[in-house]
C-alpha cells in the first residue's frame, strides 16, 4: 500500500463524482436524485480540500470555497426539497419521468 | 427667325383645353366645353397657318433651300454627355405642312363634333380627349429630337386608345381600344430599340445632329454603325428597320394593321381625325423625318419600306372590296392609301429629280388628309342619320342627305384619282416615281388604284343609290350647320388641293422641285380608275344579284378577303394559344408551384427538422443530463486531442 | 505502511462503497443511510487531512442537516418499505458506460498531469486563522462572500416557505 | 438642416399617437406628423439645392456624427446625397398618402397608426444613415411593423403571408448582417462607416464573398428573382396602407441598399457578378410580367407587376453605368409613388365593391369617375406612358443599359424592352375590364371617393406627374450620386 497523497484524493473525488453522475442518470425518484447531487457536491469539496492541502498549503482559499459550497448546498437542498414536496402535492408522485411538463 | 412662343402655343393651347376640360369640365363646362375646345383650336389653327406662311414665304428659305430651323430647344432629360431628350420645335417643310394639316383637320372635327356629339353625356371628356390628341399630334410633328417624337408617339397612342374606348360600356369598343394600344405598343418596342441603336452609334438623340452624323460616311458614328452587324445586316439598317416597324405599327402597315379596322368602334369624327387623317400618317411622317438617313445610308431599309407599303396597299384594297361595314371599308382604304405614301417614300432617292417620291408622298399625305377626313365625316353624317354602320341598311340616301351626297362624291372622285380632284395629282406623282424606280411596285400600285376606284364607288353607290332604304323614325335632316360646314370646307379642299405646286415647298433636300405633268403617263391610271368606277356602277347602282354572282364565281378569294385573309385569326392564335398558354400560364404556374413551392418547402423543411429534433427537448431532466455529460466528454476529447 | 495509511484506505473504502450502495439500492431509506455513511467517510477524510474545522462543518451541516432533511422528505413522500421503481436497463448500461468513460478520461488526464506544489510556508488551518480571514475586510478577506451567502440562505429560507406553502385552490 | 429631425419627427409622432386618447385624435396626430414629415422632406430638398448652389461639392451634405459604440467604431453618422433626398421625398409622399387612405381603419386604430409611423421612422433612418450598423438597425425597424400590419389588419391568408414575408425579409437581413460583418472584419480600418469604407480597397476575395451576401440580402427586399414570392402574398394580404408602405417604401430599402451599400463599397464584386444580376433581373422583369398576365386579383396583378418593375431597378444597378444607375433610382422613386397609388386605388375599389377579382366587376367608370380616372392614370404610368413617371425611369434604364456594346447586355436590354408590351397587355386587361364595359349588377349605388381618398390620390399623382413632365430635377438630383459610384467603380 502506497502512502496516500494528492492522487489518492483525486481518485476518490473523481470516483465519487461519477458515482453521483451514475446515480443521477439512473434514479427515477427525485429524492434519490438529490442524494446523487449531494455526492457530486461532496466530491468537489474533496477536490478543493485536497488541492489546498497538497499544493497550496500557504493559502486557505480552497477551504473557504468548501465552506461556502456547504452553505450553498444546504440552501439548495432545502429549496430542492421544498420543490419536491410541492411537486408531490400537485402530481402525487415524485417520479422524474412524470415531471415532464416542460417539454417542447 | 420665327417667334418660338407662337409656335409653342400651337400645341400648348389644345393641352390647356385638355387640362381645363378634363379637370373642371364635368362640373363647370358641361355644355360649353365644345365651344371652349373649338375656340382654342381655332386660335391654334390661325397660329399654325401664320407659322406655315411665315416659314414658306418669309424666313424659311435661304439661298433657295428650305432650312431646318430649331427655334426652341430645352433639355428635358440628360442621359449622358451629348445624349439627352430635348423638348424642342423643329421647323422644316414637312413639319410646317403637318402643322397646318393637323390643326385644320382637327378644327374641322371639333366643329363637326359640336353637332355630332350633341347631347352626349360625356361631352366635356370627349373634347378633353380631342385636345389631348391634338396636342400630342402637334408635338409629334414639331419634334426636334427622336426621343421627343417617341414621347409624343406614345401620347398619341394613348389618346387614340381613350377615344376608341370612348363608348366604354360597349364591349367591342373596349376590345378595340385595347387591341389598338397593344398592337401599336408592340411596334413601338421596335421603334424604341431602333432609337437605342441609332443613338448609340451617332451619340445623340437630336434629329439634325443624328441625320448629319449618319449620312456622312466619314464620321465615327457612321463608321461604327455601318461596321457593326448582326446576321449580316449592319446596325444602321437594323436601327432604321426597327424604327420603321414603329412607324408601320402606327400607320397600320401589313402585318401590324389589324387594329385599324377595329378602331372604328370610336366615334366617327374621331375616326376621321385620328384613324384617317393624322395619327395613322405618323409612320409616314417618321420615315420622312429620317428620310436622308434611309435614302443615303441604308437603301435596304428604304426598300423594305417600299415593299411593305406596296403589299399593304394591295392587300388593304382587296379586303376593302368585300367589307360591308362602311367605316371598315374606309379604314382599309386608309390603310391602302398610307401604303401608297409609304412605297412612294420607298422608291424615292435623296435629292433632286430622284426625290420625287418624297414630295409625292407628302403631297398625297396632304390631299389624303382632306378627302379621307371628308369621307369619314360624310360617313358620320350617314351613320348619324341611319344609326347603323352596315351597307345593307343603307341605300338611296341621296334624296335625304343632298349635301353629304355631293361632298362624299367629290371625296370619292378624289380618292379614285379622277382629274382634276386632289387625289389625281398626288397619286399621279407617286405612280410616276414608282414607274421610274421600281417597276414591281409600279404594277402593284396600278392595280391598287383600279381597286380603289372600285371599292370607293361600291361604297358610294351602296349608300346613296341602290335600293331604297327604309328610313324609320323622324327625319332630323343632315345635322345642322356644325356638321355641314366642315363637309363643305373639306370638299373644297379635296377638290382644289391638287393644284398646289407642292414640289416648290416640300422636297427631299429642301430645294425647289418642278413636278412635270405627263399626259401620256396618266392615261393608264385614269383609265383604270374610270373602269373601276363603271364596274362599281354596273354592279351596285341598282339593286340586283350581280355582286352575289360575282362573289360566288370567286368564292375562294372572296371568302379570304371577306375574312381579311385570316390575319386576325392568326394573331388571336398566336396571342391566346401561344403567348397566354405557352408562356403566361406556365410562368404563373411555375411561380405558384415551383418558386413558391421551394419557399414553402424551405418552410416545411424547417418545420419537419424541428419536428425531428424537438424529441431532444423531452422535458426529462435525466436525458438532458446525459446529453450534457456526453457533450462535455465529447468537447473535452475534442479540445484535448484534436484541437491542440 | 503506517496506521494512518490503513485508516485512510479504510475511510476511502467506506466512502466509495457506501456511495455506490446509495445510488444502487432499491430501498430509499437505505439509500439515505448509505449516503449518511458516505458523508461521514468524507468527514473522516477531512479529519485525516487534519482539516478539523471543515470536518466538523461537514458533519454538522451534511450529516446533521441535509441528510435529516432528506429523510424527512422521504417520510413525507414515500410509503415505508416501498421499493424504488427500476430504471430501464438500457439507460442503466448507458449511464454506467458514460460514467465510466468520464472517469477514465479524467483519470487519464490526472495521470498525465504533473502537479506542482507551491514552495511557500504553510498556514495552519486553525479556527482562529479561518475566522480572521473569513471575516476580514482587507486583502484576501472573505467578508463580502460571507455576507452574500448569508443573504442567500435567507432567500432560500423564504423561498422554501413560499414554494412549499400550500397553494390556494384554483377553482371552487 | 439638421438631419436628426427626420428621425425625431416620426419618433415624436409615434409617441403622440400613443399618448392621445381616442381614435379621432390618433388620426389627427398621425396626419399632423405625416404632414410635418412631408413639409420637412421638401425643406430638405430645397436646403439641398441651396447648399449645392452655393458650391458645396461634398459627397454627403448635412453630415452629423455622434459616437455610438466607440470601441467597435460604430458612430451615429448621418448625411444625405441626391439619391437619399430622392428616397426621402418618396417616403414622405407615401407616408402622407398612406395615413390618409387609412382614415377608415377602426380596428385598433392607435396601434395601426403607431406601426405605420414606426415603419416610416425606419425608412427615414435607413435612407440617411452613413454608418452600416445604424443602417442595419433602421432596416430592422422597418421590417418588424410589417409583420404586425399584415398579421393583424390583413385579409385573406394573412398569417401565412405575414409569416412568409417576415421570414424572407428577416432571412434577407440576416444575409445583410453577415455581409456587413464580413466587410467590417476584413477591412483594414475595422470600420462600419460608409464613407470611410468607400475610400478603402476591400480585398477582392472578401468582395467575392460579401458582395453576393449583401446584394442578395438587400435583393430579397426588392424582389430579386427567385426570392420574390413574398411580394404577391404579402402585398395582397396587407391592409391598403400596409401594401402601400410595403411596395412604396420597403421594396425601395432593398434597391437603395444594393446600390449604396453593396455596389458602392464593393464595385469589383459588382463587376464580377454583373452577369448574374442582369440575368436574374431580366428574368424577373419578363417572368413577373408574364405571371401578372395570368392573375385575376387586382392586388396580385399589382404585386406581380411590382416584381417586374423592380427588376428594372436591379437591371439598372447591374448594368453599372451612370445613366442606368440614375435610371434605377428614378425607377425606385417612380415605382414607389405609382405602386402606392395603385394599391390605394385598389383599396378604394375594394372598400366599395368588396371584391378584388377582376372578373367580378366591370363598368365602374360610370359610378366612380374619380377613382377610375386615378386607376387609369396609374395604369398608364405603370405601362410607361410619357408624361408620367414610369416612362422616364424605364427609358433612362434602357438608355443606360444600351451603353454597353457587348451582345449579352444588348440582348438583355432588348428582352427588358419587350416587357413593356406585356405590361401594356396586363394593365389594359385589368383596367379596361374593371373600368369599362357594362356596369356590374349590384354596383349601382356605389359612391365616389371621399375627401381623404381624393387628397391621398392627388398627392401621389402630383408626384408622378412632377417626375413625368419635368424629369430633369430628379435627374439632376440623382445623377451626381450615381456619378460618385461610377468613379469608385472605374478607379
Amino acid at each position: 500500500m502506497i502512502e496516500p497523497g494528492l492522487y489518492h484524493m483525486l481518485f476518490i473525488s473523481t470516483t465519487l463524482f461519477f458515482i453521483g453522475v451514475y446515480g443521477f442518470f439512473t434514479r427515477r425518484n427525485l429524492v434519490t436524485m438529490l442524494m446523487s447531487v449531494e455526492l457530486i457536491l461532496n466530491s468537489v469539496n474533496l477536490n478543493f480540500i485536497a488541492f489546498n492541502k497538497y499544493l497550496w498549503y500557504d493559502k486557505m482559499d480552497g477551504l473557504f470555497f468548501t465552506i461556502f459550497i456547504i452553505a450553498i448546498a444546504a440552501a439548495e437542498a432545502a429549496v430542492a426539497i421544498a420543490i419536491i414536496i410541492n411537486l408531490y402535492r400537485s402530481h402525487k408522485s415524485i417520479d422524474v419521468e412524470n415531471a415532464e411538463d416542460l417539454k417542447y | 427667325m420665327p417667334n418660338a412662343t407662337y409656335i409653342a402655343l400651337i400645341p400648348l393651347l389644345p393641352l390647356a383645353g385638355f387640362l381645363m376640360l378634363g379637370i373642371f369640365g364635368r362640373k363647370y363646362f358641361k355644355n360649353t366645353s365644345g365651344i371652349i375646345g373649338t375656340t382654342l383650336l381655332l386660335v391654334s389653327t390661325v397660329l399654325a397657318l401664320y407659322t406655315a406662311y411665315g416659314y414658306f414665304f418669309e424666313y424659311g428659305k435661304v439661298d433657295g433651300i428650305y432650312q431646318k430651323l430649331v427655334p426652341l430647344k430645352y433639355t428635358w432629360l440628360q442621359f449622358s454627355e451629348g445624349v439627352s431628350i430635348d423638348m424642342g420645335i423643329i421647323l422644316d417643310p414637312i413639319s410646317a405642312m403637318m402643322l397646318v394639316v393637323v390643326t385644320f383637320i382637327s378644327l374641322m372635327v371639333h366643329i363637326y363634333s359640336l353637332g355630332y356629339m350633341k347631347g352626349d353625356e360625356r361631352f366635356p371628356v370627349y373634347y378633353a380627349f380631342l385636345g389631348l390628341f391634338t396636342f400630342s399630334m402637334l408635338g409629334l410633328v414639331v419634334s426636334s429630337n427622336i426621343f421627343q417624337i417617341y414621347i409624343f408617339w406614345e401620347l398619341v397612342g394613348v389618346s387614340s386608345f381613350l377615344l376608341i374606348g370612348y363608348y366604354y360600356d360597349k364591349p367591342s369598343a373596349v376590345a378595340a381600344c385595347k387591341k389598338a394600344f397593344i398592337v401599336t405598343r408592340f411596334a413601338d418596342v421596335g421603334f424604341l430599340i431602333g432609337i437605342l441603336i441609332l443613338s448609340f452609334h451617332s451619340g445623340t438623340l437630336d434629329f439634325n445632329t443624328l441625320i448629319a452624323t449618319l449620312t456622312s460616311p466619314e464620321t465615327a458614328g457612321y463608321k461604327s454603325a455601318a461596321a457593326a452587324s448582326f446576321i449580316g445586316v449592319s446596325a444602321l439598317t437594323w436601327g432604321l428597320a426597327l424604327v420603321f416597324i414603329g412607324g408601320a405599327g402606327k400607320s397600320a402597315m401589313f402585318p401590324l394593321h389589324i387594329w385599324l379596322p377595329d378602331a372604328m368602334e370610336g366615334p366617327t369624327p374621331v375616326s376621321a381625325l385620328i384613324h384617317a387623317a393624322t395619327m395613322v400618317v405618323a409612320g409616314v411622317f417618321l420615315v420622312a423625318r429620317l428620310f436622308p438617313v434611309f435614302a443615303i445610308s441604308s437603301p435596304n431599309a428604304l426598300s423594305l419600306v417600299g415593299y411593305v407599303g406596296a403589299i399593304s396597299a394591295l392587300i388593304a384594297a382587296l379586303i376593302a372590296c368585300t367589307q360591308t361595314d362602311i367605316k371598315r371599308v374606309l379604314a382599309y382604304s386608309t390603310m391602302s392609301q398610307i401604303g401608297y405614301m409609304m412605297f412612294a417614300l420607298g422608291v424615292s432617292k435623296y435629292g433632286g429629280e430622284d426625290g420625287l417620291g418624297f414630295t409625292a408622298s407628302m403631297f398625297h399625305l396632304f390631299t389624303h388628309a382632306m378627302f379621307k377626313a371628308l369621307l369619314f365625316l360624310g360617313a358620320g353624317a350617314v351613320i348619324h342619320y341611319i344609326h347603323s354602320n352596315e351597307m345593307k341598311d343603307m341605300g338611296g340616301l341621296r334624296k335625304y342627305l343632298p349635301i353629304t351626297h355631293i361632298t362624299f362624291l367629290i371625296a370619292c372622285l378624289a380618292i379614285a384619282g379622277v382629274p382634276p380632284f386632289a387625289g389625281f395629282f398626288s397619286k399621279e406623282e407617286i405612280l410616276l416615281a414608282a414607274y421610274e424606280h421600281n417597276p414591281t411596285i409600279y404594277w402593284i400600285a396600278l392595280i391598287t388604284s383600279g381597286l380603289t376606284a372600285f371599292y370607293m364607288f361600291r361604297l358610294y353607290f351602296n349608300i346613296f343609290w341602290n335600293k331604297e332604304a327604309h328610313v324609320h323614325g323622324e327625319h332630323k335632316g343632315e345635322g345642322g350647320f356644325a356638321m355641314m360646314m366642315p363637309l363643305v370646307l373639306l370638299a373644297v379642299g379635296a377638290a382644289v388641293a391638287g393644284f398646289i405646286p407642292f414640289g416648290h415647298f416640300v422636297s427631299s433636300d429642301g430645294k425647289r422641285l418642278e413636278t412635270a405633268f405627263h399626259l401620256q403617263f396618266s392615261i393608264a391610271p385614269v383609265a383604270l380608275g374610270l373602269a373601276g368606277i363603271f364596274i362599281a356602277m354596273w354592279m351596285y347602282k341598282t339593286e340586283n344579284n350581280k355582286p352575289d354572282k360575282f362573289a360566288a364565281s370567286l368564292s375562294g378569294l372572296y371568302k379570304a378577303t371577306y375574312h381579311k385573309f385570316y390575319i386576325d385569326e392568326i394573331y388571336t392564335f398566336i396571342t391566346k394559344k401561344i403567348i397566354f398558354n405557352l408562356i403566361g400560364r406556365p410562368a404563373a404556374w411555375i411561380d405558384k408551384n415551383i418558386v413558391d413551392g421551394l419557399v414553402n418547402a424551405t418552410g416545411n423543411g424547417t418545420k419537419d427538422i424541428s419536428e425531428i429534433i424537438k424529441g431532444f427537448q423531452s422535458g426529462k431532466v435525466q436525458q438532458y443530463a446525459i446529453y450534457f455529460l456526453v457533450s462535455v466528454i465529447g468537447l473535452a476529447l475534442l479540445f484535448i486531442y484534436w484541437w491542440k | 505502511m503506517s496506521g494512518s495509511t490503513v485508516i485512510f484506505y479504510l475511510l476511502a473504502a467506506l466512502t466509495l462503497v457506501s456511495a455506490l450502495l446509495a445510488v444502487t439500492t432499491r430501498m430509499i431509506f437505505r439509500a439515505a443511510i448509505y449516503l449518511l455513511f458516505s458523508l461521514i467517510g468524507i468527514a473522516g477524510i477531512y479529519f485525516w487531512l487534519q482539516y478539523e474545522f471543515i470536518a466538523a462543518v461537514q458533519i454538522v451541516v451534511y450529516v446533521g442537516g441535509i441528510v435529516v432533511l432528506i429523510i424527512f422528505s422521504i417520510f413525507l413522500t414515500q410509503q415505508a418499505g416501498e421499493q424504488l421503481s427500476k430504471q430501464k436497463l438500457g439507460r442503466q448500461l448507458f449511464a454506467a458506460l458514460a460514467a465510466f468513460c468520464g472517469l477514465a478520461l479524467v483519470m487519464l488526464q490526472l495521470a498525465q498531469h504533473a502537479f506542482v506544489e507551491t514552495g511557500n510556508k504553510a498556514i495552519e488551518p486553525t479556527v482562529a486563522n479561518i475566522g480572521n480571514q473569513m471575516l476580514g475586510v482587507d486583502e484576501g478577506g472573505y467578508s463580502l462572500p460571507f455576507e452574500v451567502v448569508s443573504m442567500l440562505l435567507l432567500a432560500a429560507l423564504i423561498g422554501c416557505i413560499v414554494i412549499a406553502l400550500k397553494s390556494k385552490p384554483e377553482t371552487e | 438642416m439638421n438631419l436628426s429631425l427626420l428621425i425625431l419627427l416620426p419618433l415624436l409622432t409615434a409617441v403622440a399617437v400613443l399618448l392621445v386618447r381616442n381614435a379621432k385624435q390618433v388620426k389627427v396626430a398621425a396626419l399632423a406628423g405625416a404632414t410635418a414629415q412631408f413639409v420637412l422632406a421638401f425643406v430638405l430638398l430645397f436646403a439641398y439645392y441651396k447648399e449645392r448652389a452655393t458650391g458645396n461639392a461634398a459627397q454627403m451634405l448635412f453630415e452629423q456624427r455622434y459616437n455610438w459604440f466607440p470601441s467597435w467604431h460604430i458612430s451615429f453618422h448621418l448625411g444625405v446625397d441626391g439619391i437619399s433626398v430622392a428616397m426621402i421625398l418618396l417616403t414622405a409622399f407615401v407616408v402622407i398618402a398612406g395615413v390618409l387612405v387609412s382614415w377608415n381603419v377602426t380596428k385598433m386604430t392607435k396601434e395601426f397608426y403607431f406601426l405605420l409611423i414606426l415603419l416610416s421612422l425606419g425608412a427615414y433612418g435607413f435612407f440617411i444613415s452613413l454608418d452600416l450598423f445604424i443602417l442595419f438597425f433602421f432596416l430592422e425597424i422597418a421590417v418588424i411593423p410589417k409583420y404586425l400590419l399584415i398579421g393583424i389588419w390583413g385579409s385573406g391568408k394573412k398569417e401565412y403571408a405575414a409569416n412568409k414575408l417576415a421570414l424572407m425579409l428577416m432571412g434577407g437581413s440576416a444575409l445583410v448582417l453577415v455581409g456587413l460583418l464580413g466587410v467590417y472584419f476584413s477591412n483594414s480600418a475595422q470600420s462600419f462607416d460608409l464613407l470611410q469604407l468607400s475610400q478603402l480597397n476591400i480585398p477582392i476575395q472578401t468582395q467575392m464573398i460579401c458582395f453576393p451576401l449583401l446584394f442578395v440580402g438587400f435583393g430579397v427586399f426588392t424582389a430579386l428573382f427567385p426570392l420574390h414570392t413574398w411580394v404577391p402574398d404579402g402585398h395582397s394580404s396587407a391592409p391598403t396602407a400596409g401594401s402601400m408602405f410595403l411596395a412604396g417604401i420597403s421594396m425601395k430599402l432593398g434597391g437603395y441598399g444594393c446600390l449604396r451599400v453593396a455596389t458602392y463599397i464593393m464595385p469589383e464584386g459588382a463587376k464580377e457578378y454583373a452577369t448574374i444580376i442582369i440575368v436574374l433581373s431580366v428574368i424577373a422583369i419578363l417572368y413577373g410580367a408574364f405571371a401578372t398576365m395570368m392573375q385575376k386579383d387586382l392586388k396580385y396583378i399589382n404585386a406581380y407587376s411590382s416584381v417586374s418593375h423592380c427588376g428594372f431597378v436591379l437591371l439598372g444597378i447591374g448594368m453599372l453605368t451612370k445613366t442606368s444607375m440614375t435610371g434605377a433610382v428614378m425607377q425606385m422613386v417612380s415605382h414607389g409613388l405609382m405602386t402606392a397609388l395603385f394599391f390605394a386605388v385598389i383599396g378604394m375599389i375594394y372598400e366599395r365593391t368588396h371584391t378584388r377579382q377582376v372578373s367580378e366587376m366591370s363598368g365602374l367608370l360610370k359610378r366612380m369617375p374619380f377613382i377610375i380616372t386615378v386607376l387609369f392614370i396609374v395604369g398608364l404610368c405603370s405601362l410607361g406612358l410619357p408624361g408620367l413617371s414610369g416612362f422616364v425611369a424605364e427609358m433612362t434604364v434602357f438608355m443606360g443599359s444600351w451603353q454597353h456594346p457587348d451582345a449579352f447586355r444588348r440582348v438583355a436590354t432588348i428582352l427588358a424592352c419587350l416587357s413593356i408590351v406585356v405590361t401594356a397587355v396586363y394593365i389594359l386587361r385589368a383596367v379596361t375590364k374593371t373600368a369599362m364595359g357594362p356596369l356590374t349588377a349590384g354596383f349601382e349605388e356605389l359612391k365616389d371617393a371621399t375627401w381623404n381618398e381624393k387628397l391621398a390620390a392627388l398627392i401621389l399623382i402630383a408626384g408622378i406627374i412632377a417626375i413625368g413632365v419635368a424629369p430633369f430635377w430628379l435627374n439632376d438630383l440623382v445623377s451626381p450620386g450615381a456619378e460618385v459610384i461610377m468613379q469608385k467603380l472605374s478607379r
